[in-house]
């Protein structure tokens, strides 16, 4: 592929996929609003368009003219830097993640993947381990014990969970020999692993909820406890970007767990790309309900589940997939 | 069962196996029953001898004339020029040592059931067993004279540990000392020899060194001569010859079964055994030969006559094994070889045999071991008194006992090579052998008893473990002689021939008329011992008591052994324990500890000093790393 | 073009590394130093260790920073005088002098060492077509498989260290 | 034309050289120095000497490419997971400290005194 082209096609990409992650995320929060209202028999955003369609964009609109406070013992450069800290490594993550198979498009081959990294699966985890100082940093920053407490929880069921989440891909990678998404949606032609890992696939589900800070794993914002946690100061655009980090985080984790146990884009008559979204919105839709369902974890319950339950289990699996891979 | 065979034919298994069992019954056996520890030790004894087995059944299986079998389990050391393998070798000599060390050695072990049953440290006993036999394995199936050597100094130091076995006994404790440092002159001269193998040939490894011999070392040249004597040194030493045989009789403190062990399978058999896989050194240096021929010859008389009037039943034993051991080097020294092995092997079992019933007898009478507290035995000890009289039989060489051929054997062999007068000795010493052994069997197991009342109380036949050995023993001492027919080119010198150099007087020959007449001769002079010793002793009781005093400076002589012991104590040892006293006060008190006191004082106040760099302050160690950090690169980047 | 990218990576490497010896604020120095941690992955990127990239940004940037930040604020650490207001001036001007002079000696080191050029069998083709990660995995379990489990050892000890140290009696 | 501007352009977008990269990790190594000897708060001396195990992995690494070895990689890989075991303990030390002394300056911290 010539150069330029190769620039054109791969700017277009990040393109259409930093389009659509945005648009997915501010529609996230619409969907989100309607599933729980659905799960608590009650309506939802009705005002706003018709069945508060447009809910999102007013929302955007609003929170772009409030006002910004930040403040006064602040610790303003991290303050401000904080959001941004957060946003990017949500949005970044996205790139090693395949969401088509190759398609030739104006007589060029083209991957439906920004970027095929050999190490992609580490990649991601790096970026992962960084999403952490958005919210650590803002916590401290804002000079407020309920902040600072939040920043603190989050740092710390992050790192907690992270291992976990990493070792219950273990199995896969074993499956699978490659650390490129790619070979492993390749891997799965014949059976997803779901199917073959299906532990692995809980512990990551569940790693992934503490991840993204979600309920029940909502320790660093527990609103009852914390007022609003490690962003309760803040407002206006900076207070939006902690809220779409969240909501591309839960993007980019559904359709790693897509990606990694679900098949990725393979699917039968579909185009791939819609069978890639399908499943990546099944995710979504378990993570919403699962919020809808379930109470908050206490704190020492999340710290005691995460290292003496998850991270055995994830072991244990690690164990028997090396034994069946082995024996195999 | 064929398809275990091969893998039970390896022959490193077979010193590994009681190796094993030894770590395990020495480590373990502290929380393990009795049962338990003797089911090792003696299964793993077992196994040893079904190795053995194996092996030389994969041995005949081989044409005659490639009889030999190797493994190497890798290089040991290899230094310079100089490299030694952990290599076994499997030829006839070996096997017949092997299958010896492991047969007899596994009755003992059996028989220590019972006799050792009370015993305290019978886990360490065992132990000991088991290791005392790898390490002999070691020696005989060494392929090279340094494997040769570990397992001869490990011989020597079970031995020393198994002697003083009772340490809280100081008779015990000096015997185990004395034994190991009477060994250590031997095998001072084991380690010379060793190094002058190496200058000589490189390499420590019987192959190499004996097809290299005859070019290297003419035949008689002196240093052919020296370096066998220097290896025959280290013979006179392990196997108790003059003069370095005083340690055995001592021996006799050790357990009974530890006797048998040293007396009839292992230990005292290495020095026949390592001249015997010497013999192609041997064969360069006829002086050598000649004289382990007199050494051996002289030796069997003069143990054989001290013999003749000590009452203890063990020593009598054990100076008729020196005397046996003396027939052996006799025969090795008039290139009889194999008539020499084939003498060790029929004097394992009814040496082991004596000892076994020896042992029976004083675990009967409590510990009792003099012959004028014993008499009338037989009544009460049945099986022990018909195996013992077996075992005499045999030692005092009557037809058709295995002692008879193999002796035979070897005095026709001396008579043969023209030592006429070493036929003599040989056959004054059969007429000794005769009177002391049948002296003892009378004193023991006939005529009146002469038990104390609390001996006479304890009396009772031993155990199953310990009769069963003395039954299977007995058995052997009868008919392994049979292997030996006719002289000279039986099945056993058949399959043993190859392993040594053709000498002489070698080689299937019918036995001849004057053969037959020699034989008989010997025979008639035991004979004659033996009936001197029952009309001494049971016809006529009173009879010895007058004789020793119609000749008292005779009997002195001899009960005293020619007075050795004193002679040795006070030419060798006091003078040794005095300078040693001499350098331990001066030499050690003021040189030694003044230098390691010194040395402490001065690191003390050294200490006291640098203490003051303990500053507990953090920069101030960051600073000092810096500065050793920037001398070392400073070094490396200017100089380096 | 490997210059346009090696002269920012060195430049934001050496900067943030300046700013976390300089700054006074501990929070400020940790993240000047989680810039360090990103310009060296870079650099390593750079060199075609994309394993040791990507674990750097995870271990040294995901993990062990975010430690110090969680123990900087746990414990509150208040702001350091300047160096130069200190009243240990001499050592602290002898320490400079001598890190003057093994800044010297690196020099001269570098200055007089001569490249040998490449000698082992991983060229940049060979590792390009088996794969990074996959020469270091298959390494790791290979010949340095005796390494590879004392550091997982290692790991244990200090967990179980950190554990019994950190936890109030 | 090729040969005209060869020079110039050729320094700048040549591969950069070994030596590039071990002065880079010499200044890199020389700052973390600076920082042990000049600061007082044992985080920051604990963080410069994680920066200068940085700057000796960028050696590790360069020279493994140089070399064409790949052990340079695997001991930074070790390096890293030695750090991280080192890290765990020293903030621990330090948090125990800190729980002590109520200060983490290491002018306060004189325990071992001889």
């Amino acid at each position: 592929m010539p150069e330029p082209a190769f620039f054109v096609v791969m700017l277009a990409k990040i393109a259409v996929v930093f389009g659509l992650m945005l648009l997915s995320v501010a529609y996230l929060t619409w969907l989100e609003r309607k599933v729980i209202s659905d799960f608590q028999v009650r309506l939802g955003p009705m005002r706003v368009g018709p069945h508060g369609l447009l809910q999102p964009i007013a929302d955007g609109i609003k929170l772009m003219f409030k006002e910004d406070i930040i403040p006064e013992a602040a610790d303003r450069a991290i303050y401000v830097l904080a959001p941004t800290l957060a946003l990017i490594p949500a949005f970044i993550s996205f790139a090693v993640i395949p969401f088509g198979d190759r398609v030739r498009l104006f007589g060029q081959s083209i991957d439906m993947v920004i970027s095929d990294v050999n190490v992609g699966l580490l990649y991601l985890f790096g970026v992962a381990s960084l999403g952490v100082y958005g919210i650590v940093l803002g916590g401290w920053a804002s000079n407020n014990k309920y902040a600072l407490l939040g920043g603190l929880r989050s740092a710390a069921q992050m790192i907690s969970y992270e291992l976990s989440m990493g070792l219950s891909v273990v199995g896969v990678l074993m499956l699978s020999e490659s650390l490129s998404l790619v070979r492993i949606v390749g891997a799965q032609s014949k059976a997803w692993f779901i199917l073959l890992q299906p532990i692995g696939f809980l512990i990551f589900l569940i790693c992934a909820i503490a991840e993204t800070n979600r309920a029940p794993f909502d320790l660093p914002e527990a609103e009852t406890e914390l007022v609003a946690g490690f962003h309760v100061e803040y407002s206006s655009m900076k207070f939006a970007m902690y809220f779409m980090a969240e909501y591309a985080n839960m993007i980019t984790v559904a359709a790693l767990a897509t990606t990694l146990f679900l098949g990725g884009w393979r699917g039968p008559f579909l185009p791939p790309v819609v069978w890639f979204l399908a499943k990546l919105y099944l995710v979504i839709f378990l993570f919403i309900w699962i919020r809808a369902t379930l109470p908050r974890f206490r704190y020492d319950q999340l710290m005691r589940f995460g290292w003496k339950v998850l991270l055995p289990l994830a072991l244990a699996n690690i164990v028997i997939t090396a034994a069946f891979v082995a024996l195999r | 069962m064929s398809h275990i065979w091969p893998m039970f034919n390896q022959i490193w298994l077979i010193p590994v196996i009681p190796l094993v069992g030894s770590l395990v019954v020495g480590l373990m056996g502290r929380s393990m029953r009795r049962g338990s520890v003797a089911l090792i030790a003696c299964g793993a004894a077992s196994l040893a001898l079904l190795a053995s087995l194996a092996s030389f059944w994969r041995l005949l299986s081989l044409p005659p004339d490639a009889r030999v079998l190797r493994h190497s389990l890798g290089s040991w050391i290899a230094s310079g020029e100089l490299s030694v393998a952990f290599g076994f070798l499997f030829d006839p000599l070996s096997a017949t040592m092997a299958l010896v060390v492991t047969g007899v050695g596994l009755l003992i072990h059996v028989y220590s059931i019972g006799y050792m049953g009370e015993d305290r440290d019978y886990h360490r006993f065992f132990s000991l067993l088991n290791l005392f036999l790898a390490e002999m394995l070691v020696l005989v199936l060494a392929d090279n004279y340094l494997l040769l050597f570990l397992g001869w100094e490990g011989v020597g130091l079970c031995s020393y540990l198994l002697i003083a076995f009772w340490f809280e006994r100081p008779a015990a404790a000096s015997a185990g000392t004395k034994a190991f440092l009477v060994n250590r002159i031997g095998d001072a001269a084991v380690v010379v020899a060793m190094i002058w193998m190496i200058l000589l040939f490189g390499t420590l490894d019987f192959q190499t060194i004996f097809t290299g011999a005859p070019a290297t070392l003419s035949h008689g040249s002196l240093a052919a001569s020296v370096l066998s004597l220097l290896l025959f040194a280290g013979a006179v030493g392990k196997s108790a010859q003059l003069p370095l045989y005083v340690w055995l009789p001592d021996a006799m403190e050790g357990p009974t079964p530890v006797s048998a062990l040293i007396h009839a399978a292992t230990m005292v058999t290495a020095g026949v055994y390592m001249v015997a896989r010497s013999a192609p050194l041997f064969q360069l240096a006829p002086v050598s030969l000649e004289i382990v021929a007199w050494v051996g010859g002289i030796t069997a008389l003069y143990a054989a006559s001290i013999a003749l009037v000590q009452t203890d039943i063990k020593r009598i034993i054990a100076y008729s094994t020196i005397s046996q051991l003396g027939y052996m080097f006799l025969g090795l020294g008039v290139g009889a070889y194999a008539a020499g092995i084939f003498h060790l092997m029929t004097h394992a079992f009814f040496k082991a045999l004596l000892f076994l019933a020896a042992g029976s007898v004083i675990h009967a009478l409590a510990g009792e071991q003099d012959l004028r507290r014993m008499g009338g035995l037989r009544r009460s000890l049945r099986v022990t008194a018909g195996c013992f009289l077996v075992g005499a039989l045999a030692n005092a060489g009557i037809i058709p006992f295995a002692g008879f051929w193999s002796k035979d054997e070897i005095l026709l062999a001396a008579y043969a090579s023209g030592h006429r007068l070493l036929w003599i000795v040989g056959a004054l010493t059969a007429a000794g052998t005769g009177f002391y052994m049948f002296r003892l069997y009378f004193l023991a197991f006939e005529g009146e008893s002469r038990l104390t009342p609390e001996a006479a109380s304890h009396l009772h036949e031993s155990p199953w473990s310990m009769r069963l050995p003395l039954v299977l023993l007995a058995l052997g001492s009868a008919t392994v002689g049979f292997f030996g027919i006719p002289p000279e080119s039986g099945v056993f010198h058949r399959f043993l021939g190859p392993s040594f150099p053709v000498s002489g007087h070698q080689g299937g020959s019918a036995p001849s008329p004057s053969g037959i007449g020699l034989a008989l001769a010997a025979l008639v002079m035991a004979g004659a011992g033996i009936l001197m010793a029952f009309r001494y002793y049971l016809r006529d009781p009173k009879e010895p008591e007058a004789l020793a005093e119609r000749y008292p400076t005779l009997y002195r002589i001899l009960v005293h052994k020619y007075w050795v012991d004193e002679l040795y104590d006070d030419l060798v040892v006091r003078p040794t324990m005095a300078g040693a006293r001499f350098v331990s006060a001066s030499f050690d008190a003021g040189l030694v500890d003044g230098a390691v006191n010194g040395i402490g004082s001065l690191l003390g106040s050294a200490g006291a000093l640098l203490r003051r760099l303990q500053t507990g302050h953090v920069p101030a160690y960051v600073l000092s790393i810096l500065v050793g950090a920037v001398v070392l690169l400073g070094y490396l980047a200017f100089h380096g | 073009m490997e210059w346009l990218l090696f002269v920012p990576l060195a430049a934001l490497a050496l900067g943030t590394a300046a700013f976390v010896i300089l700054l006074r604020n501990p929070i400020y120095c940790a993240l000047a130093l989680v810039g360090t941690f990103f310009a060296l992955s870079g650099l390593y990127l750079l060199l075609q260790a994309e394993f040791v990239a990507v674990v750097q940004v995870i271990i040294y940037a995901g993990a062990i920073m975010v430690l110090f930040l969680f123990v900087i604020m746990l414990l509150d650490v208040g702001h350091e005088p300047p160096p130069w207001l200190r009243r240990d001036r001499p050592r602290l001007l002898l320490g400079l002098g001598l890190v003057a002079l093994l800044v010297l000696e690196l020099a001269v080191a570098i200055g007089s060492w001569i490249a040998p050029g490449i000698r082992g069998p991983y060229t940049s083709d060979y590792v390009n077509a088996v794969g990074n990660t996959q020469l270091i995995g298959r390494l790791l379990f290979t010949e340095f498989l005796i390494p590879f489990e004392i550091t997982s050892i290692i790991l244990l000890i200090a967990i179980v260290g950190a554990m019994v140290l950190a936890r109030r009696q | 034309m090729r040969g005209a501007g060869c020079g110039v352009r050729g320094a700048m977008t040549g591969t950069v050289p070994l030596s590039a990269y071990l002065i880079l990790s010499a200044a890199l190594f020389a700052i973390g120095v600076i920082g042990v000897v000049i600061r007082r708060n044992a985080l920051i001396i604990f963080m410069a000497i994680e920066l200068m195990l940085n700057a000796v992995n960028l050696t590790f690494v360069a020279f493994s490419k140089f070399l064409g070895s790949m052990d340079g990689q695997i001991i930074v890989f070790f390096v890293m997971a030695v750090a991280a075991a080192e890290v765990a303990l020293g903030l621990a030390i330090i948090i125990a400290l800190y729980r002590n002394k109520e200060s983490v300056n290491v002018d306060d911290i004189n325990l071992l005194k001889g």
